[in-house]
């Protein structure tokens, strides 16, 4: 499978982060004074209403958005503050919301995309790589389709292998599962699951399904509604690697509990601010 | 597309008050001394280029002259006859064909033979056909902007999703009320586009058929500034003609607006 | 179609129950048929909500149609308080899976339309819409272009306007699909209180099985092509349902019987080789051979 | 393959188009030829276009069978194409640049948005001025209209692009040239032969004007040329020419567009 030489690293650091959004004038405070810490190889899930910063704080650790003030740290480094903002590249990468996978790439060109274009591996090489990666999921076969010939499922998990082939240091999933029927999210989990057990790297996953939250997830940060900060954090000591029979069993069920009770009385609050702004 | 167009360039203008309007301004002022230099230092074929200074001449004293704005006055009067004929025939064509199959099997192949055909070739024909000058350059006008509507509005209806027309069945609207407040106003933004390119083309098409065969009017008047070696006015000509065609596609596009709330605020 | 007074608010007794009996529907393509429903047989209880569920590709919007009337079925009938159905009505209400306000409608006049195209009079409609407004929390948004609301006002518009007219019979498509799962649980806990104080008959499909459990009075669940009736699950949580049920054992028992029964319909789309389907067994099945759940 | 030759002639679609043809021309007949109206008395009906248009002798000279037909088709387009292709390079490498630097982009913008409303057809009392001999000016009118038009589009498509794309491409270890090649180039594709399109239909009408006003030789100039020549029956056959012309060179850029997009046509189920 894909073997991530450093499992000691991906350790980050977010202390005090503050993000004042001001477009047109309108002075909207996203986050403040967010702190946690996400362990090297740690399995984290940020859950909390929308609008609630989460995407925030990927921008910044992916080097796509700067923040107001506080910092962030990986493996010790500060890599976003103030006045400091490291440019994205292939350690912290991204698998965004609704895909974006190269439409106008065959699989095997996008997978390979990373590799190729920062001249780590020759092109023969990286098809190998990028082979033996497909057939090790049960994918192979589709390398010469274009991504809008395949399901919404499939096109997820090429964009996660395009990640992987990289061997980033942190992998930062924005709701990637959103808008796929229950069964194929299943599918989607076990997918994840056999990728994280294989090498183990630091992931940072946003979603809104609290199912998926607690059955990924070591560690669940739950966050305020605006302006975002840490409500709480469940941690999910299951064992690895975890079937989908776990959802009935006991400690599941208080973790979801636990997770349901913080998370919906965000949620309301959420509902009915986001009600007041739209009137 | 036109429209897609427009309202990108406008969001694109609306948020540069800063460093990037000097900038524009700046690139004008440049395009305007390079021209100067151009004509100065006698560049091969570029010579016989006006100043600037002359053009501005130019376009002073034709600002007073009562006979520019009489031609201002023909080119628009051409330009609304023809373009509101062809709307108002276009139109309804479109829909008819947008609606009903069988309307368009018989219909829409005539068309299409036709289309391709380039407005300012009906000149000839415009010529014999029809008993006045004028009336032939009202006919290339409405040539100019009638195929453009009727392809967009054809489209316009096509486009509505199936499910408001179900949704408007299954709360009980009849044929009559689906008609009129569904498909009109759905295909509305299509028939926007269709009528802001097809502003654009008929300014086209009107230049030239004034130029060949029209008395008066902005081209017509830039041809005889040619003609009599004027040069600075046939520069005149040219932007006065830019101006009046962008003024009325803005026209256009304000009608959209205005006909359009629900759309300013995506 | 009777209509007590005042509101215009029917009584319990008044709303439809559905009755199908060996519905089956084929297409006829070209040369080959396609059979989408095969001899459905279920009911859909006065005053109880239904929810309907299968694999993508089992026609439950297909089943959805010949119930609204849009589509006859081939063989089989159905009917609506025990009379055939033959076209659309608006007793019968459909809320479609892809946004279905008119754009260039206010809400107001969105809501308002069923009651002006079958000539409500002023006074009525009026009345009528600010009752259903206020009821689903849009009334200072009433003036508002669908464009300006969020995707959670925006279905709670829809609703409204298919509830204005007080149909015997409510039937929606996946009404919260798009809505972000919180917005999503914020709308079905508001969807089941707003069925609870009236009991409308609900025919509701979905292919989420949380919202399925959470919100039905019985689960009615889908083979895969053609369509037919695998399983009915009575949903035994008690009434009013709250969110912490969710969390409840009882709900997760019959969650876990769900996805026993979809699994089973989603291998055997995989094996048809549907494209939607493929990714739902894909990886897994290959990998580790036949999964010890589809025995 | 017979059984889809005989859907295809049975179809009822093709059926009603050519009852809808033959109804036109039917029309025409009938109010040139049968009813001599006074309007139509100077056109020529369809008979005798297509006589003269397919005849061995035309009187006009000017039928499928006379090199010159050819030599006029050949003036026409030869000089749009080389148009054409002038404007495709020139206005899709200026709109990518435009899209692409923002610095560019706020020097060139704003003089193209000024002499983009200029209808293409207004520089022709210049063209011809400045520009040594009628073939370069006729050229550069037609050059002119498909411009402007793939200038825009190009950059509408740079635009178009989902900010994601750029994102994951510099999350992948991309530079700026690669970000260019890799994601504004063909994900501003789709635009780009709309502006293509769009630029082959303006040409085509500049071009007749063009040649009208002040071309010597090509369809343009004939049809005009026929019209004081009396000969209107080839005045009908260049315009239908023209539209064959017209129509086959927008076949082909979409041609050469579902090659080049061929993840577009490829799409699911498409």
């Amino acid at each position: 499978m894909v073997t991530g030489a450093q499992n000691h690293q991906g350790e980050i650091l977010i202390k005090d982060v503050t993000k004042i959004y001001d477009p047109e004038g309108v002075h909207v405070v996203a986050m403040k004074d967010c702190s946690f810490d996400i362990a090297a190889g740690e399995f984290a899930v940020i859950v909390g209403p929308s609008g609630c910063g989460k995407t925030t704080l990927l921008n910044a650790i992916a080097g796509f958005d700067t923040i107001t003030s506080g910092e962030i740290y990986l493996d010790g480094e500060l890599i976003s503050s103030r006045d400091r903002q490291i440019k994205p590249d292939v350690e912290r990468m991204v698998v965004f919301q609704n895909g974006a996978l190269f439409p106008w790439k065959t699989v095997m060109e996008n997978v390979i995309y990373g590799p190729v274009v920062q001249k780590r591996m020759k092109k023969r090489e990286a098809v190998d790589a990028a082979r033996e990666m497909l057939h090790q999921v049960g994918l192979n076969g589709i390398e010469d389709k274009y991504p809008e010939e395949l399901s919404s499922g499939v096109q997820r998990r090429v964009e996660i292998l395009r990640a992987l082939i990289n061997k980033p240091k942190v992998v930062m999933l924005d709701e990637p599962f959103r808008g796929l029927d229950a069964v194929a999210k299943t599918v989607m989990h076990e997918f994840l699951m056999d990728i994280f057990c294989e090498s183990p790297r630091t992931m940072f996953f946003i979603t809104h399904d609290l199912d998926e939250a607690i059955f990924l997830g070591s560690k669940v940060i739950i966050m305020t509604t605006r302006p975002a900060q840490v409500k709480k954090i469940v941690h999910v000591d299951l064992p690895w690697p975890r079937e989908h029979h776990v959802l009935g069993s006991k400690i599941y069920l208080d973790l979801k509990r636990e997770v349901l009770e913080a998370v919906h009385e965000e949620a309301k609050k959420a509902f009915e601010a986001g009600e007041r702004e739209m009137a | 597309m036109e429209m897609i167009q427009e309202l990108r360039l406008k969001r694109e203008f609306k948020k540069v008050f800063n460093i990037r309007v000097i900038r524009g301004f700046l690139s004008i002022v440049m395009f305007v001394v390079l021209w100067q230099l151009v004509v100065f230092i006698k560049v091969p074929y570029l010579e016989n280029l006006p100043y600037p200074k002359d053009v501005a001449a130019g376009a002073a004293d034709a600002a007073g002259s009562r006979t520019y704005w009489f031609g201002w006055g023909i080119s628009l009067v051409r330009i609304f006859v023809g373009f509101i004929m062809a709307q108002l025939i276009g139109i309804p064509l479109g829909l008819a064909m947008g609606i009903s199959r069988t309307f368009k099997d018989f219909t829409f192949p005539v068309f299409e033979m036709l289309r391709p055909i380039p407005p300012i070739a009906w000149i000839p024909l415009a010529i014999l056909f029809w008993p006045t000058r004028e009336l032939s350059i009202y006919f290339l006008v409405f040539i100019g902007a009638f195929f453009i509507i009727v392809i967009n509005v054809i489209q316009g209806v096509s486009n509505i999703s199936v499910s408001l027309k179900w949704a408007a069945s299954s709360l009980g609207a009849r044929p009559k009320h689906i008609f009129w407040r569904i498909l009109v106003p759905g295909s509305l933004p299509s028939i926007i586009t269709g009528m802001t390119v097809g502003m654009g083309v008929t300014w086209n098409v009107l230049i030239a058929a004034e130029m060949i065969a029209g008395q008066g009017g902005l081209g017509r008047m830039t041809w005889e500034a040619y003609t009599n070696n004027n040069i600075p006015f046939i520069v005149v000509g040219m932007v006065s003609i830019g101006v009046a065609g962008y003024l009325c596609s803005t026209l256009v596009r304000w009608l959209g607006e205005k006909a359009m709330p629900w759309k300013k605020r995506f | 179609m009777s209509r007590n007074d005042g509101n215009g608010v029917l009584s319990k007794g008044d709303f439809g129950e559905v009755r199908l009996e060996d519905v089956t529907k084929v297409y006829e393509k070209a040369d080959q048929s396609q059979r989408v429903l095969d001899e459905c047989t279920f009911s859909v209880e006065r005053g109880k909500l239904t929810v309907l569920m299968g694999p993508s590709g089992c026609g439950k919007t297909v089943l959805i149609n010949l119930v609204a009337g849009y589509e006859k079925p081939t063989s089989g009938r159905i009917f609506i308080d025990g009379s055939p159905v033959d076209g659309p009505g608006s007793d019968r209400l459909v809320v479609f899976q892809e946004t279905a306000l008119f754009p260039w409608m206010t809400v107001y006049s969105n809501v308002t339309f069923g009651c002006q195209v079958q000539g409500v009079g002023r006074g009525e409609t009026k009345e009528r819409a600010e009752h259903i407004l206020k009821k689903v929390g849009l009334y200072e948004f009433r003036d508002k272009y669908p464009s300006q609301l969020s995707g959670g006002m925006q279905r709670r518009a829809e609703l409204a306007r298919a509830m204005i007219n007080d149909p015997k019979i409510m039937i929606l498509d996946e009404p919260f699909r798009g809505l972000d799962a919180m917005t999503r649980q914020l709308m079905q806990e508001f969807y089941v209180g707003l069925f609870e104080e009236i009991g409308r008959t609900n025919l509701f499909v979905t292919h989420e099985i949380d919202e399925a459990i959470f919100l039905a009075d019985r689960v009615v669940i889908l083979t895969f092509q053609p369509g037919k009736v695998k399983a009915e699950i009575e949903i035994d949580l008690p009434r009013p349902r709250e969110f912490h049920m969710l969390a409840s054992p009882r709900f997760m028992e019959i969650r876990e019987q769900v996805i026993d029964l979809l699994y089973e319909e989603a291998s055997k789309a995989f094996a048809a080789g549907s494209k939607a389907a493929y990714d739902l067994m894909g990886a897994i099945v290959a990998r580790k051979g036949a999964c010890e759940k589809c025995e | 393959m017979i059984s889809r030759f005989k859907a295809r002639v049975t179809d009822p679609q093709l059926l009603r188009a050519l009852i809808g043809i033959l109804v036109f021309v039917s029309l025409w007949y009938l109010f040139t030829a049968v009813l001599n109206l006074p309007r139509f008395r100077l056109i020529p009906n369809p008979v005798a276009v297509l006589k003269d248009w397919f005849s061995l002798t035309p009187a006009s000279g000017r039928s499928i069978f006379t090199k010159v037909y050819y030599l006029d088709i050949a003036y026409s387009v030869g000089r749009t194409l080389t148009a054409f292709a002038a404007a495709t390079i020139l206005g899709v490498s200026l709109g990518l640049l435009m899209g692409w630097s923002r610095t560019f982009y706020d020097f060139t913008f704003p003089v193209v948005e000024t002499l983009r409303p200029m209808p293409p057809l207004s520089w022709i009392p210049l063209a011809i001025l400045i520009l040594p001999g009628v073939e370069i000016a006729v050229v550069y009118i037609t050059f002119i209209a498909a411009f402007f038009a793939t200038v825009l589009n190009t950059l509408l498509g740079v635009f178009s692009i989902d900010k994601n794309y750029f994102l994951a491409a510099r999350c992948l270890g991309s530079k700026p040239k690669d970000v260019f090649v890799n994601v504004i180039v063909p994900g501003s594709l789709p635009f780009i032969f709309t502006g293509l399109q769009i630029g082959m239909g303006i040409s085509w009408m500049s071009l007749v004007a063009g040649e009208i006003i002040a071309g010597k030789q090509g369809l343009g100039y004939a049809i005009y040329e026929g019209y004081f020549l009396y000969q209107f029956e080839h005045v009908i056959s260049y315009m239908f020419t023209l539209g064959i012309l017209g129509y086959m060179s927008s076949a082909g850029i979409r041609a050469a567009g579902r090659k080049l997009m061929a993840w577009e046509s490829r799409r699911r189920g498409a």
